[in-house]
């Protein structure tokens, strides 16, 4: 059943005590790592965002024609990476691949956080981040609602629901785990756990409903994951600046987000391997190979997309589209940036048609790590950059970050760690009962069919 | 009249449904307690089985596509400001926001249909053994009779049952 | 029978893009480009006016500098055939304007005056109305600016001094529409042209800019604007300015020959 | 539940009374506290605006004012529709007039120097002690009178403020009033005089004009009046009565030039040159106007248009077209100012343009030039003394024979070049007392501060230059109460006359200024019949006036008739009408031209913050000073926008920051005045480079002007740097942003 | 198994806790000392508007021309006060106020933010009585804030009356 599987001669035992050891057995290094990160966090994001809400945004790089900068530019990344977890899970899920098994909670988490994020970033953009709730449709004695015919509006509706739902399916997974494990786990651990299963037992209706409302939240999920990237990109589509209003722009979105997406999930798997060598029962070179892959065909698919931006700029031939491809394309230091973007998401994703990269050190970690480099620089090239050449000339202005804005995105980069790494602490990452029953089902007499 | 239930471990599928075959056919009840979902293996013995999640799924995702109408029609009258020369009844957005509702409902519904149709979250203690979570398949004979109960127990025996617990209703 | 077409015509109206089958008044701008000299008179007439703070040097040249209205200065060939144009730029109060679309808590909309506007205190900074605006007429308060004292006493009581995260832009200085009407009110009469004259209008020592309400054909803008050297900025953008300019007549000017 | 668990859901439920009170409090708006007038004033209703009308006194054009006051603060300046000069329209530097007002660096209180001189140090003392202290000094001086120097400025010489100073010098004995004033027209007066015969500025009629040349006068941003002129402009181009044409020309384009439609940028020095040769074109093809044709065409045989259209750099085709234009076109009009202004020999230049209004007949006709008429009886006698000579002043101080200094309304140690060594002549002067509201540079000198009101606190009026049909006399009234412990002008004077006592006492008006100037009113109410119109008694003309702002002609006054006559021109015409350069032409490439802005004007707009903040029409830069230079010339010179430049003249060296201007001769460079302050409060100290400083020091002797554009100077780029500016980008890149229509296509849509 | 008790204790706790938080808002909101705070002075509009029925624009001169209807100032007061109840207690201290000529800083009661542009001219000549918004005041002995002055009181009545462009944002907002 499992191909490329070598885990036949494991036991249910077994995986419940590697599991529970990924989660108990640690040693102090990995705390004073996941501490270190915190503590970054807490400097380079936690102050400075403290200190940007009590001075004002000016202390960002943002000026009069470039509103949106970097933080934008982290919101769309984050969602991107966003998506390859409950895409991985969900899409996997309805088609019954198996090798979705061992690394779609990692997936999910990586979502999941990603998320914490793309919310975050919303408020870290604002000017008035403590009116936040103001876009929310919520009743208050000003009767004033909000306006639905605002792209940002589809965005926090968009964004809400992907929330939602991916807690959601993450717990739907966790539930069954948490119940199995709240029987060898001890302490505080024990005491969540059990409050968070909710007393499953695993009766046959029990998992027949699981499994029921899994397939449902993956048919929801499939057009969710569609539709928020690409309200994420009518954001930009919707207005009028040359560089954002194009039509190719939600299908690029979506295509970015999930090679940025199966990009993280690479590069999450590779160092969760590392850092717990028991996982690597688990997580195999097949995954590689099939993530990989993954990789390889988006990778294709983004950089038609690219292609066609740019054509399309190109044929309507508009004096504002012109300037822009013109500042985008051939102004250093922009060019450079694009030249590296190419090379990081067309070029670079190459290499995984040789099967042996796939597997690579090389192809664990340097590939992913400049995919998801370039994928960031494909929202740098296209949100900022478009604004410094609008259609006024005499209001072009160039932008560039300040040390806010690139330790608020440093110090957000080690949260997503840190707090990674102790979910890793606290839940199971490797789903315990779908990899038993990639193992297979005991049986005495009869073969399974 | 008194009944009581049995919990026995098995350590294998086959035997454990071979089990519930004679449980079933003694006209006694039986839930099949396991660490992962058997959902095929049932199927395949007993035949297709259905819920209700659907309809609560179902319900819940015709309410999300209701609600973002009203929501996005119904606000936008309540207090009209006319906004980029759009109408205020603006169909093409309010799309936008009801597909999502659809979802957000859809998959709200669905967590409350699988709380209730789970029977969750358990109030009393039910019967279970700490090797279902690890290995063990348990099987829960209910609507047995007491007198009965030995012989429930023998047949499982004969299964080839491990541990086995009585159960006090 | 009533009731149904009553909803009918209701919904009518509701689906009516920008829903007001007519403005109250359809303020409009015409500036004569012919006129206008670029001296700068109406920026600094809106700073007085409107309380706009100054940033300093360092903000400056960061282009943050917080002017609603800007005069814009196109340079045409080389020495020393230099031709130059001048157009003051500031918010176009555009009937079908994007930024309206872009807020997602109603804090720019359009009222019955035909006025683009602004609420201050409901802004929650998403610098989406500012990337959305094709004229870049969208000024952010980066900080909460303060007016050194005593230089605070000169503050317009009509306008709010507006806080660090708001987004503001150009209004027609609508205080003087509310007081002009607060005015005929009291004198119980309608708007009458040349009653409301933004700061920007009264002071342009030139008199390029005219002031008035679209709405009432006898007005000064309502002739103004059947000129034939009318047009309006970015007006391929669909965007339905209310600001009407006037052709600049240039010896190398372009002309309109296509017509 | 149990005991503990009861207690904890008490702690809770505190702590949630406790956060939702915080929270609660937080979102109410805070109270404040309501505090009314003890007795309420009997003309305010707070929050109700009331305007007060006055004149506005930031440059000399005199335009009049309307302050909008609410609960008793000046909250805006907008122009007086009723006045005849600015017709309800106002500049920016007007505009900007309540920021000298409210400026923090305004000296609250008299004041006594308490660190070294030019250091800016003072100490607060009181009104007694200053005047007692100034008035004890001028004591001492009894014995000569004249060793008593008054510093002041050429702008407001025409109102009873000075009235009372002059009588304040006279009566002490007094001659040496000394007038200092860097932009003043005093070229163009001498030049008027000398060749129409007119002691006023006269009227140039653009409103009517139809054809406009004009030779560097940037009367958009600086020249005159550019409120008048700007309305004017605006009339003249679309005013109803066919579109005016306008030429301008000069070597670097200014603000009104970039509006021309031709732009003649002539060799810097030589647009009297010019002049002359289109005046001589003129005659030649015999399209001129005037009677003695015959007489100036001998006399302008030097400038055929063959020979001059190599030192003008101007082609010949090109004099003979503006010659036919300009004389073809009825009526036109010639205008002199900005650069020639600037000219060592300006009244030359001058003349030069009157001569070619007079050969094409524009002078006393509609649209042309019009001669002023009679200024109003009895109103009172502008300022005399000595015109404007800087260097009297510093040989006498260098000489000991300045004892005592006051200085009122001028800043010499900023606006004369440092080879005037005023700051040297100060240092010698053992005692100097200064009426001024600002440490500026000359006040830092001070030993002792005498702060007038500002003029929206002070009484005063003006006397315009009048205009084609009226003879403005305007108010100045106070509009505020006074914010600081400050006197009026005219009543400092007054106060330390009757200190000082003797025959300057019984010089001084009795009573305090106010009462002294409407007492002057009801004098010049009395002799002049027109005045009575419509107002039966004084008092009532007095309230009016005071309304409406000021008294303009009611009757139109006959102009007075002038022209130019070859004799009256012909010694000023007789050397090279060319202005001369400092400078050897190897060692120093580029002709230095120095221009006002509309901000800064003379550098005093510096202190006000919107003025700071207002982009150049020009160039956009805000906050700073610059030089322009043509982008080939910089190219060539390894120069980008921004770097930092030396600007390098025989007479000193500033840095200044490059921008590359598309409209400026390669040979010229530009950098404008008002920046590079030293002292002169926190918005201007600091920014910039003063221009002033590295020119010679070259006073006309007859006009007393000194000469801003009279050097060479050499450009070399000592770093790099960014230019805060506005602009992004200047070019349109095909977009037709801005579109323009030929003026064939506008005569078609007209017919 | 689970833990029902800790469920219910949480959930308890949450109730207790909203329930609390909402008890203190509404304690802030209408019972604060904002809404009838301790004045300088002991001034009774019970006496003056209620017993001696003296209008309110007698004191309040600026209600029907200006958006502030005016505190009166110290020499109104005065005005009756040079005579009548001279040697009341609460007279001498605003006796002792002008003749010190220091202005009485009241404590402001109906309060509304700057970027809130409402004018007692409109609602006054639109014939609308004192009480409906500052209630019956002629009956308070220390004035009290009886209504909000929240925006959503403002659009109520604004509806309710039908006021013209009544619920557009500028109408009131600046």
């Amino acid at each position: 059943m499992a191909e490329g599987h070598q885990k036949s001669s494991m036991s249910y035992k077994d995986v419940n005590e590697d599991i529970y050891g990924i989660i108990t057995r640690s040693g102090i290094g990995y705390y004073i790592i996941c501490g270190l990160f915190g503590a970054g966090a807490a400097v380079l994001f936690i102050l400075p965002w403290a200190y940007q809400i009590y001075v004002g945004q000016g202390v960002s790089g943002l000026n009069v024609p470039v509103f949106w900068g970097i933080y934008l530019v982290n919101f769309v990344f984050w969602v991107g990476v966003a998506h390859a977890g409950t895409l991985i899970s969900a899409m996997l899920f309805i088609t019954q691949t198996p090798w979705r098994r061992a690394i779609s909670r990692g997936a999910e988490t990586m979502t999941f956080f990603a998320l914490m994020l793309v919310t975050l970033f919303i408020f870290i953009h604002m000017g008035r981040p403590w009116n936040f709730y103001w876009t929310f449709p919520y009743p208050t004695q000003r009767q004033l609602w909000t306006n639905f015919i605002s792209p940002l509006t589809f965005d926090v509706f968009a964004i809400g629901t992907y929330t939602t739902s991916s807690i959601v399916f993450l717990y739907f997974g966790l539930v069954p785990d948490l119940a199995a494990l709240s029987h060898t786990a001890s302490g505080w651990r024990k005491k969540l756990y059990e409050f968070l299963s909710f007393g499953w037992r695993g009766t046959d209706a029990q998992w027949y409903t699981q499994n029921k409302a899994c397939m449902f939240f993956s048919a929801f999920i499939m057009p969710l994951v569609v539709s928020v990237h690409s309200v994420v990109s009518w954001d930009f589509a919707l207005s009028l600046v040359p560089g954002y209003s194009k039509t190719v722009f939600a299908p690029y979105f979506v295509t970015g987000a999930l090679l940025s997406g199966f990009a993280g999930v690479l590069l999450m798997l590779s160092i969760m391997r590392e850092a717990y060598p028991v996982m690597k029962k688990y997580v195999t070179d097949y995954h590689y190979d099939r993530i990989g892959l993954f990789v390889l065909v988006l990778s294709l698919m983004w950089s038609y997309l690219t292609l066609m931006e740019v054509v399309t700029g190109l044929y309507a031939n508009t004096s504002q589209e012109i300037e822009h491809l013109k500042f985008k394309l051939a102004t250093p230091p922009y060019m450079q940036l694009f030249i590296l973007m190419i090379f990081c998401n067309t070029v670079l994703p190459l290499v995984y048609i040789v099967r042996k990269v796939r597997g690579s050190v090389f192809g664990r970690f340097v590939v992913p790590v400049l995919v998801l480099v370039g994928m960031w620089l494909e929202r740098y090239l296209i949100i900022p950059n478009s604004l410094s050449r609008k259609f006024l000339p005499w209001m072009w202005q160039d932008y560039a970050p300040t040390w806010v804005e690139i330790s608020i995105s440093l110090g957000t980069l080690m949260m997503f760690i840190s707090m990674f790494m102790m979910f890793v602490k606290v839940f199971p990452i490797i789903a315990l009962f779908e990899v038993k029953e990639d193992i297979g089902v005991p049986m005495k007499n009869r073969k399974h069919h | 009249m008194a009944t009581n239930s049995v919990l026995a471990v098995f350590d294998h599928v086959d035997t454990l449904l071979e089990a519930a075959h004679r449980c079933k056919a003694s006209g006694w009840g039986f839930q099949i307690i396991s660490p992962i979902p058997l959902g095929h293996e049932i199927e395949h013995e007993f035949g297709p089985r259905k819920n209700w999640l659907r309809w609560f799924t179902g319900f819940g995702a015709i309410n999300g596509f209701i609600f973002g109408w009203v929501v996005a029609f119904g606000l936008s009258v309540l207090y009209i400001l006319p906004r980029g020369g759009k109408p205020i009844l603006a169909a093409t957005p309010t799309l936008l926001v009801s597909y999502e509702t659809t979802i957000l409902f859809g998959v709200l519904w669905t967590l409350f249909g699988f709380f209730v149709l789970c029977r969750m979250p358990v109030i009393s203690k039910k019967p279970f053994h700490p090797r279902i979570a690890v290995d063990g398949f348990g099987l829960l004979v209910e609507g047995v009779r007491e007198d009965n109960i030995p012989l429930v127990e023998k047949i499982l025996k004969e299964h080839g049952a491990g541990e086995i617990e009585r159960i006090e209703s | 029978m009533s009731i149904f077409s009553k909803v009918k015509d209701r919904l009518e109206d509701l689906r009516r893009p920008g829903y007001f089958k007519k403005y109250d008044h359809k303020f409009t701008m015409v500036i004569d480009l012919d006129r206008c000299n670029g001296c700068g008179a109406c920026v600094s007439a809106c700073y007085a006016e409107n309380n706009l703070p100054v940033v300093g040097k360092e903000e400056c040249g960061k282009s943050r500098a917080l002017n609603w209205i800007r005069i814009e200065r196109y340079v045409e060939g080389e020495y020393p055939d230099v031709k130059v144009k001048f157009i003051p730029v500031m918010c176009q109060h555009c009937s079908k304007a994007p930024c309206e679309t872009a807020c997602p808590v109603y804090a720019t909309y359009h009222n019955q005056d035909g006025l683009n506007v602004q609420v201050y205190n409901r802004c929650v900074g998403t610098f989406t109305c500012a990337t959305y605006c094709p004229y870049d007429a969208r000024r952010f308060n980066w900080f909460t600016y303060k007016r050194e004292k005593p230089l605070d006493q000169q503050y317009n009581p009509d306008v709010t001094v507006r806080e660090m995260g708001i987004m503001e832009k150009g209004t027609f200085c609508i205080q003087r529409i509310r007081a002009a009407k607060d005015r005929a009110k009291d004198e119980k009469r309608a708007l009458k042209d040349g009653d409301v004259t933004p700061a920007c209008a009264q002071a342009c020592p030139t008199g390029a800019m005219v002031f008035g309400d679209l709405n009432d054909p006898e007005s000064r803008v309502s002739k103004l604007a059947k000129s034939p050297r009318r047009f309006r900025l970015l007006e391929e953008l669909n965007t339905d300015p209310s600001v009407i300019y006037l052709k600049r007549v240039m010896k190398d000017g372009r002309g309109t020959s296509e017509e | 539940m149990k005991r503990r668990d009861f207690l904890k859901y008490i702690g809770i439920g505190g702590a949630g009374t406790g956060l939702g009170y915080l929270f609660g409090k937080v979102t109410q708006s805070p109270g404040n506290k309501l505090i009314p007038y003890l007795i309420p004033p009997e003309d305010i209703i707070p929050g109700v605006g009331a305007y007060y009308a006055t004149f506005c006194t930031e440059c000399s054009a005199g335009c009049g004012i309307l302050v909008k006051v609410m609960d008793g603060r000046a909250r805006k300046i907008e122009g007086n529709p009723r006045h005849p000069v600015n017709k309800g329209k106002l500049c920016m530097r007007g505009q900007a007039g309540v920021q000298g007002l409210y400026n923090p660096d305004r000296i609250k209180a008299p004041m006594k120097r308490s660190g070294e001189r030019g250091t800016g140090q003072f100490v607060e003392i009181s009104w007694d002690d200053a005047v007692s202290t100034l008035a004890k000094n001028l004591t001492e001086l009894n014995k000569k009178p004249e060793q008593l120097y008054l510093l002041t400025s050429d702008m407001r010489r025409r109102g009873h403020q000075h009235t009372v100073a002059s009588s304040f010098m006279s009566g002490f004995g007094s001659p040496n009033i000394i007038r200092h004033d860097l932009l003043g027209p005093g070229n163009l007066e001498f030049a008027n005089h000398a060749s129409m015969g007119l002691s006023a500025i006269p009227h140039y009629d653009i409103e009517n004009t139809r054809y406009l040349l004009s030779f560097g006068a940037d009367f958009s941003s600086a020249w005159l009046s550019p409120v008048s002129y700007g309305h004017a402009y605006g009339q003249m181009r679309q005013g109803g009565n066919g579109r005016g044409k306008l030429v301008q020309v000069e070597p670097r384009m200014s603000l009104t030039g970039a509006n021309a439609d031709e732009w003649v940028a002539a060799r810097p020095g030589t647009e009297g040159v010019l002049s002359l040769s289109i005046a001589y074109a003129i005659i030649e093809k015999g399209l001129s106007r005037a009677g003695d044709a015959g007489s100036w065409r001998s006399a302008l045989g030097a400038y055929r248009p063959s020979e001059a259209a190599k030192t003008v750099d101007v082609s010949e085709e090109r004099i003979y077209s503006l010659a036919k234009e300009f004389a073809q076109a009825r009526p036109s009009l010639a205008i002199s100012g900005g650069n020639l202004e600037g000219y060592e020999n300006g009244p030359s230049c001058h003349m030069a343009v009157s001569v070619l209004n007079h050969v094409a007949g524009n002078i006393g006709i509609k649209g042309g030039v019009i001669p002023s008429p009679e200024a109003l009886a009895s109103a009172p006698h502008p300022m005399t003394g000595p015109k404007n000579s800087l260097s009297r002043f510093a040989a006498d101080a260098e000489a000991g024979r300045i004892k005592t200094l006051i200085v009122s309304g001028s800043n010499p140690v900023f606006t004369a070049p440092k080879a005037a060594k005023v700051e040297d002549a100060l240092a010698k002067i053992p005692f100097i007392a200064s009426f001024s509201s600002y440490i500026d540079e000359t006040t830092a000198y001070a030993d002792i501060i005498l702060p007038p009101h500002h003029p929206l606190e002070d009484w005063g009026d003006e006397f315009s230059e009048p205009g084609a049909g009226f003879a403005p006399a305007t108010v100045m009234q106070p509009v505020v109460s006074p914010l600081y412990d400050t006197k009026g002008l005219g009543d400092i004077f007054i106060m330390v006359g009757k200190a000082v006592g003797g025959k300057t006492a019984a010089r001084m008006p009795s009573a305090e200024f106010k009462d002294y100037l409407r007492g002057s009113w009801k004098e010049m109410y009395a002799k002049n019949r027109a005045m009575a119109a419509g107002a039966p008694t004084f008092d009532e003309f007095w309230i009016r006036t005071l309304s409406e702002g000021g008294w303009w002609g009611a009757e139109s006054v006959k102009p007075r008739c002038a022209a130019v006559s070859v004799h009256a021109v012909k010694e000023h015409l007789s050397k090279s009408v060319a202005a001369e350069f400092e400078g050897d032409e190897k060692a120093y490439p580029f002709y230095l031209m120095l221009y006002p802005q509309a901000a800064m004007r003379d550098g005093s707009g510096a202190l006000s913050p919107w003025l700071q903040e207002m982009p150049d029409p020009m160039t956009s830069v805000v906050w700073g000073s610059w030089v322009e230079i043509n982008g080939k010339t910089a190219a060539s010179l390894g120069i980008s926008e921004g770097d930092v430049v030396s600007i390098e003249s025989p007479f000193g060296k500033i840095t200044a920051q490059a921008y590359l201007a598309p409209g400026i001769r390669p040979d010229t460079i530009a950098v404008p005045i008002g920046q590079g302050h030293r002292q002169y409060g926190r918005y201007a100290k600091d920014r910039g480079a003063n221009p002033i400083e590295i020119l010679p020091f070259k006073e006309n002797p007859k006009t007393g002007q000194i000469a801003v554009n009279s050097t060479r100077v050499k450009v070399t780029k000592i770093g790099n740097g960014r230019l805060v500016k506005q602009e992004g980008a200047a070019r349109e890149l095909g977009r037709d942003i801005v579109k323009t229509m030929t003026p064939a296509e506008f005569e078609r849509i007209k017919g | 198994m689970l833990n029902i008790k800790a469920i219910i204790y949480v959930a308890a706790g949450v109730v207790v806790f909203g329930a609390a938080f909402g008890i203190g808002y509404a304690l802030n909101t209408y019972y604060s000392p904002d809404l009838d705070p301790v004045q300088p002075i002991n001034f009774s509009h019970k006496i003056h508007a209620g017993d001696n029925k003296i209008p309110c624009i007698y004191c309040h001169i600026y209600a029907d021309r200006s958006r502030v209807s005016g505190v009166p100032n110290v020499q109104r007061c005065m005005g009756c006060h040079k005579i009548i109840k001279t040697d009341s207690p609460e007279i001498i201290k605003l006796t002792g106020y002008w003749e010190r000529k220091e202005p009485i800083a009241w404590v402001k009661v109906h309060n509304l933010p700057d970027h809130v542009g409402f004018t007692h001219k409109r609602h006054i000549k639109a014939g609308l009585d004192c009480k409906l918004c500052h209630g019956d005041v002629a009956s308070m002995s220390r004035v009290k804030r009886v209504s909000s002055l929240q925006m959503g009181w403002c659009l109520n009545c604004h509806e309710k009356r039908e006021v013209v462009n009544g619920k557009d944002c500028w109408t009131c907002h600046q």
